[in-house]
C-alpha cells in the first residue's frame, strides 16, 4: 500500500520491536518529552563519560512513528559526544519543521536511518511523534 | 410516511452530496472520505452563498443604525435568533443568546450564573464531558470554592443513573451540567430523566448539546431544561457562532458576562446599568454574518428533516458497527443503549494515530486522540482512540471503504 | 513616491470601489452613499470569495486533526495568525490571541489580568472611550475592589496630558486603558507619550486600536505597548473575529480566561494545566474561516498601503471638514490635532436622530445616537450626534452628495 | 424633497411648535418613558376624573418623531376613558410592529394624524421614537 512511503519497513519494524528499550544502569542523566496532545511519553536514560554517550536506553509509550523515532535517535546518537549529538537534534528537528536543504545536500551527520522521516513533513501534525524523543534528548544533555 | 427514513436518504442523498463541493475533492490522489463530521461538519452551498449574499448585498453593523442597511442586516439577524428559537422549542425569542461557540456560552453560564453559585454548593458533570463542559466548572470551582461532583459511567459507556441519583440526594447541588451526547462513546444521555432528578432536588440543569443538536430534533421546553448550548459549526454552519439557550427568568437574574457596546441600557463611569435580554449578554458586535449563516443551516437541517437525517444515521450506524466489528482486532469503545452517529475504535495496539495517518494517505479522514475528553479516555484506560462520524452526506460506500482500509492497515502492522 | 496619496487613490479608486459590489446598491431609489464604516467596513470581495472558497474546498476542524484537510485548515488559520503579527509588528506569532471582537478581547484582559491587579491598585481610562473600553473595567471594579479612574479631555477633544500625569502620579496605576482613536471624536490620541508615561511610573497600557488601525500603520513594538485590541469587521474582514495582541511574557503569566478544549496542555477531574500561548487564551473551535478572511482583509490593505489609505483619508477628511462647515447651522464636535476619518456632528435643533433618517431616505447611510460612549456625550454636553466616518472606498462625490442633502434638510426643518 | 412623506407637515410643525407641552396642574397620574439607546425622554403629566382624561400634557427631550407622537397622542387621548386610551395605545403600536390592517379598514378609533406615523414601518429603528410615550401613558394609566 503506497502508505509504505511513510511507514516503511525500518519504522513498522522499530516501532513493534524496539532494539534500545529499557532502561540504563548507573544513568548520569534523564530525560522525559511528553505530547500531552496524544498522551505520547519517551523516557530516557543517558550514561556519559567525559561528555561521550556511552548508553541510551527508553521507555516510549506512543506511536509507531514516535517508538521508531525513538529507537533511531538512541542507535544515532551511542558513541557521540553531548555536543554532537545537540547538533543533530537540531539538524533533525530542522529537516522535518523548515524542510532544510539538507536533504539535498546529502550531510554526512544525518544517518540514512533518520531520513526515513522525511515524509512526515507533509504530515505536519504528527511531526512532534518524531522530534518529540530529541526533545526528551535535549532535556537530558541540557541540564546537567 | 409511506417510505423509510433510509430510503428517502438513499433517494436523496446524491442530491444531498452535490450541495457539498468539498466532498468530491481528491486527498493524497484519493477521493476524500470525509468521516470527521462531529468534529466540524462542512456546510453545504446554501450556507456559503448566503453569507457571501450578505456581505455583497445587505451589511452594515446593527442595532444601532438608523439607515437602510443596518436595518436590513439587524432584521436579518434577529430573523436568525427567532429561527432558532424554534429550532429549539424555545418559549421566548430572548431566550437565545448568540455566542462565538459552544464553549463560550458554557463560559458564560460558569463565569454569570456561577456567580450566583454560593460556596459550599456544588457543580454536578459526568465523567464523559468534553473539556468545554469541564474545565470552566473546574476554574469556577478553584475561583468560587464551589464543589465539583463527577457522575461517573458504566463499563458500556452509559452515564450510572444510580450513582447519579446518589450525588444529587443531599441537595447541595446546585446546577447539573451534562452532555448530550457524548463526543467519543456516541452515548445520547437519557435527558428527560436527569432533568426530572435534578429538578427534583432543586438544581438547574444544563446540558451541552454540542453534538446532539446534528442528530436529534431537540424541544427545550418539552425536556424542561434550564440551559441548552450548541456550536454552529457541528450544524453545518459556520464557524465562530454558538447558541445558549436559557429560561427567561434565569438570563434575567444573571448578571453580564462581557462588558461593552450594546449590553447596556445606560452607562455613566459610576455605574452601568443592563440592557434587556437577549443583548445584555451579547456585547460588542456580534458575528453578524455568521449568526445569519447559522439560521439558513438550519432552515436546510429542517428541509430535509430529522425523521430522515435519524434515520439515514441510525443505519449508518448499525451498518458501520457490524463491518466494523468484522475487522479482526477492531475494537468499538463503548456500547451505550442509545447511541448517535459517532463510533470511537481501537485496533490491537496500532497507535490511534497511525491507523489515522494511514487512513489520510488513503483520503480518509477520522479523528485520532483524546477528542478533548482526557478524563474520558483515563476511565476507559486508553490514552486515545480513533473515531468515525458521520453527517447527513456520508455514504455507506464510505464506511465499507473504511472497514476495507482498516483492514490492510492492520495487516501491514502485525 | 513621486505622485501624492490622493492621486494615486483617484486613480485606483474605481477599482477599489468595483471591488465592492455593495457600493452600487441602490437605497430608497437612491445610490447607496454609505458613511457609516466607522460602525463596519464593507468587505472586499476578495475577502467574501476568499472564505467561501475555503469552506468549499479547504475546510476541517483545525489543530487536532491528523488528517489532510484538517492540516490544511489549520495551516490557513496559523497563517493568518503570523499574517496580523506582521501586521501588527509583533515580536512573535505567539503574541496573537484570536478572539470575537474588539470587545472580547478587551474582556478578556479585564478578567484574566485584571485578576492579577491588587484591590487598592487603581485602572486608568479616559473620557472618550468606547463602552468596549469602560464597562469591563467597571465591572473590573466592582468585582475585585480596583479603582477605577478617569483622564478627562480637553474641549478640543484631545486628551488632558497634564491631568492624565497627575492620576499617574502616585503609582497606584496598575494599568491603563486607553483608545488609540476615538470613534466619536476621530481625536487620534499621542500614544508614544501616554505608553511612555504610563511606562515611567510602572503602570503597563492597554491600547484599544479597532478605529485606529484602520487608518494607519501601527507597530506594537515600536509603540513599546502592552496590550493592543482590534477588531476584524471595521478592517474590510469578516464579523465574529478580533484580535488581541500582547506583550509574551504577559500573556504567559496570566491565567486562562475561558476553559475548554484546545487551551489545555493536561486534564483530570482535580486539576488542568494549560497549553502554551496563544492556545491558552483560545478555549474551544475559534472562527476558523473568519481569521482566514481577516488574514486576507489584511494583505488586501497592505496590498494598497497605509500610506496611500492615511493620504486619501486625510484629504477625504480635509474636504469634508470644509463643505460642512459651510452648511448653515452645522456644527463639527471636536477639533482635536490629530484626527482620523471619523466626524461628528450636530446641525441647530434638529436631533441627530431626524438626520439620520432623513439622509437615509437620499441613500445616505450615517451613524446617530451616542456611539456606544454615553460618558463622552455627556462630557460633550450632548445626548447624540450624527456621524459621517471614510473608508478607502468614500470618495469627495459622496461627501458633496451629504453637504448639500444635510442643506435641503435643514430648509425642511428650520 | 421625498422625505415629506415621514416627515410631514403635521409631525415636523408639531415637533417645533408642540400645542401640549407642560405640566398639569393637580395630576391624578403621572407617566414617564425613556429610551436609553437614543436618550429620548417622556414625561406624562395626567388629569382623571371618574376614569376620564380631562387633561394630559408633556414635557418632552427626543426627535422629531417622539415630540410630534406626543403631541399628538395628547390630542388624541384627552377626553377618552382611560379604557379607550389603553385601547388606543395597543392599536397604534400593533399599526406600527405588527403592520395591522388597520390601515386599510379605516378604524373609526384611529384619529386621521395618527396614520401620519405609517410610513415609520420601513424605519423599524425609529419605531420606538413613536411608541415612546404611548408606553410611558400605559404606564401613566395602569398604575393607580
Ligand atoms: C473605539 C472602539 N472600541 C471598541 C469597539 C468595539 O468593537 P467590537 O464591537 O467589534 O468589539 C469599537 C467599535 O464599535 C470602537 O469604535
Ligand atoms: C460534546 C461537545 N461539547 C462541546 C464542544 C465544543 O464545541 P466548540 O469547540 O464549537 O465550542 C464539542 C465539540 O468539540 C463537543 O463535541
Amino acid at each position: 500500500m503506497d502508505e509504505n512511503s511513510l511507514y516503511n519497513t525500518i519504522i513498522v519494524n522499530r516501532s513493534r520491536a524496539p532494539l534500545h528499550a529499557g532502561v540504563v544502569e548507573r544513568a548520569t542523566r534523564l530525560g522525559q518529552g511528553t505530547n500531552p496532545l496524544c498522551g505520547d511519553r519517551v523516557r530516557l536514560s543517558v550514561r556519559t563519560e567525559k561528555e561521550e554517550i556511552e548508553n541510551l536506553l527508553h521507555e516510549t509509550r506512543g506511536c509507531a512513528i514516535c517508538i521508531a523515532s525513538t529507537d533511531l535517535m538512541a542507535e544515532a546518537v551511542t558513541g557521540r559526544t553531548v555536543a554532537d549529538a545537540l547538533d543533530l537534534a537540531r539538524q533533525f528537528t530542522d529537516m522535518l519543521e523548515n524542510g532544510s536543504s539538507m536533504v539535498e545536500t546529502a550531510d554526512a551527520a544525518m544517518p540514512d536511518a533518520l531520513r526515513a522521516f522525511l515524509p512526515l513533513r507533509t504530515h505536519r501534525s504528527r511531526l512532534r511523534c518524531a522530534t518529540l524523543p530529541w526533545t526528551a534528548l535535549e532535556e537530558a544533555l541540557d541540564h546537567d | 410516511m409511506s417510505v423509510s427514513g433510509s430510503e428517502i436518504i438513499s433517494a436523496d442523498l446524491s442530491g444531498l452530496r452535490a450541495q457539498f463541493p468539498i466532498l468530491s475533492q481528491k486527498v493524497h490522489g484519493k477521493p476524500l472520505v470525509f468521516l470527521d463530521s462531529a468534529a466540524s461538519a462542512q456546510k453545504p452551498d446554501v450556507v456559503i452563498d448566503g453569507m457571501a449574499r450578505m456581505m455583497r448585498s445587505q451589511y452594515a453593523n446593527i442595532h444601532r443604525g438608523l439607515h437602510w442597511m443596518s436595518e436590513r442586516s439587524t432584521e436579518a439577524y434577529e430573523a436568525a435568533r427567532t429561527r432558532i428559537a424554534e429550532f429549539l422549542g424555545a418559549e421566548f425569542r430572548e431566550e437565545i443568546v448568540f455566542t462565538h461557540n459552544s464553549t463560550e456560552a458554557i463560559n458564560l453560564v460558569a463565569y454569570s450564573y456561577g456567580s450566583l453559585i454560593n460556596p459550599g454548593q456544588a457543580v454536578l458533570i459526568s465523567e464523559m464531558e468534553h473539556h468545554a463542559n469541564l474545565v470552566p466548572w473546574q476554574m469556577l470551582r478553584d475561583r468560587a470554592g464551589i464543589e465539583l461532583r463527577v457522575a461517573p459511567i458504566t463499563d458500556s459507556g452509559d452515564l450510572d443513573l444510580d450513582a447519579y441519583g446518589e450525588l444529587l440526594a443531599d441537595g447541595k447541588v446546585a446546577l447539573v451540567a451534562i452532555t448530550h451526547m457524548s463526543n467519543v462513546l456516541g452515548t445520547i444521555t437519557p435527558a428527560h430523566r436527569l432533568i426530572e432528578m435534578a429538578h427534583a432536588v432543586g438544581a438547574k440543569i444544563l446540558l451541552d448539546g454540542s453534538q446532539a443538536v446534528v442528530h436529534r430534533r431537540v424541544n427545550v421546553r418539552e425536556l424542561d431544561a434550564d440551559f441548552y448550548t450548541f456550536t454552529g459549526h457541528k450544524l453545518y454552519g459556520p464557524t465562530g457562532i454558538g447558541i445558549l439557550w436559557a429560561r427567561r427568568e434565569l438570563l434575567d437574574a444573571m448578571p453580564p458576562f462581557m462588558g461593552g457596546g450594546d449590553m447596556i441600557s445606560s452607562v455613566t463611569f459610576e455605574k452601568s446599568t443592563w440592557a434587556p435580554i437577549p443583548a445584555k449578554f451579547e456585547a460588542g458586535t456580534p458575528a453578524i454574518v455568521e449568526a445569519v449563516g447559522l439560521g439558513i443551516a438550519i432552515d436546510w437541517v429542517e428541509a430535509i428533516g430529522f425523521d430522515a437525517i435519524a434515520a439515514h444515521e441510525a443505519a449508518l450506524t448499525k451498518h458501520a458497527l457490524n463491518v466494523l466489528s468484522e475487522v479482526p482486532g477492531l475494537s468499538v469503545v463503548g456500547q451505550p443503549r442509545h447511541r448517535g452517529g459517532v463510533i470511537s475504535f481501537t485496533m490491537d495496539d496500532v497507535h490511534p494515530h497511525d491507523i489515522a495517518t494511514l487512513l489520510d494517505r488513503n483520503g480518509i479522514a477520522v479523528r485520532a486522540g483524546h477528542h478533548c475528553a482526557e478524563p474520558l479516555m483515563r476511565r476507559l484506560g486508553l490514552t486515545a482512540t480513533a473515531r468515525a462520524s458521520f453527517a447527513v452526506y456520508t455514504t455507506e460506500h464510505e464506511i465499507d471503504v473504511l472497514a476495507s482500509t482498516l483492514r490492510r492497515i492492520r495487516q501491514f502492522f502485525v
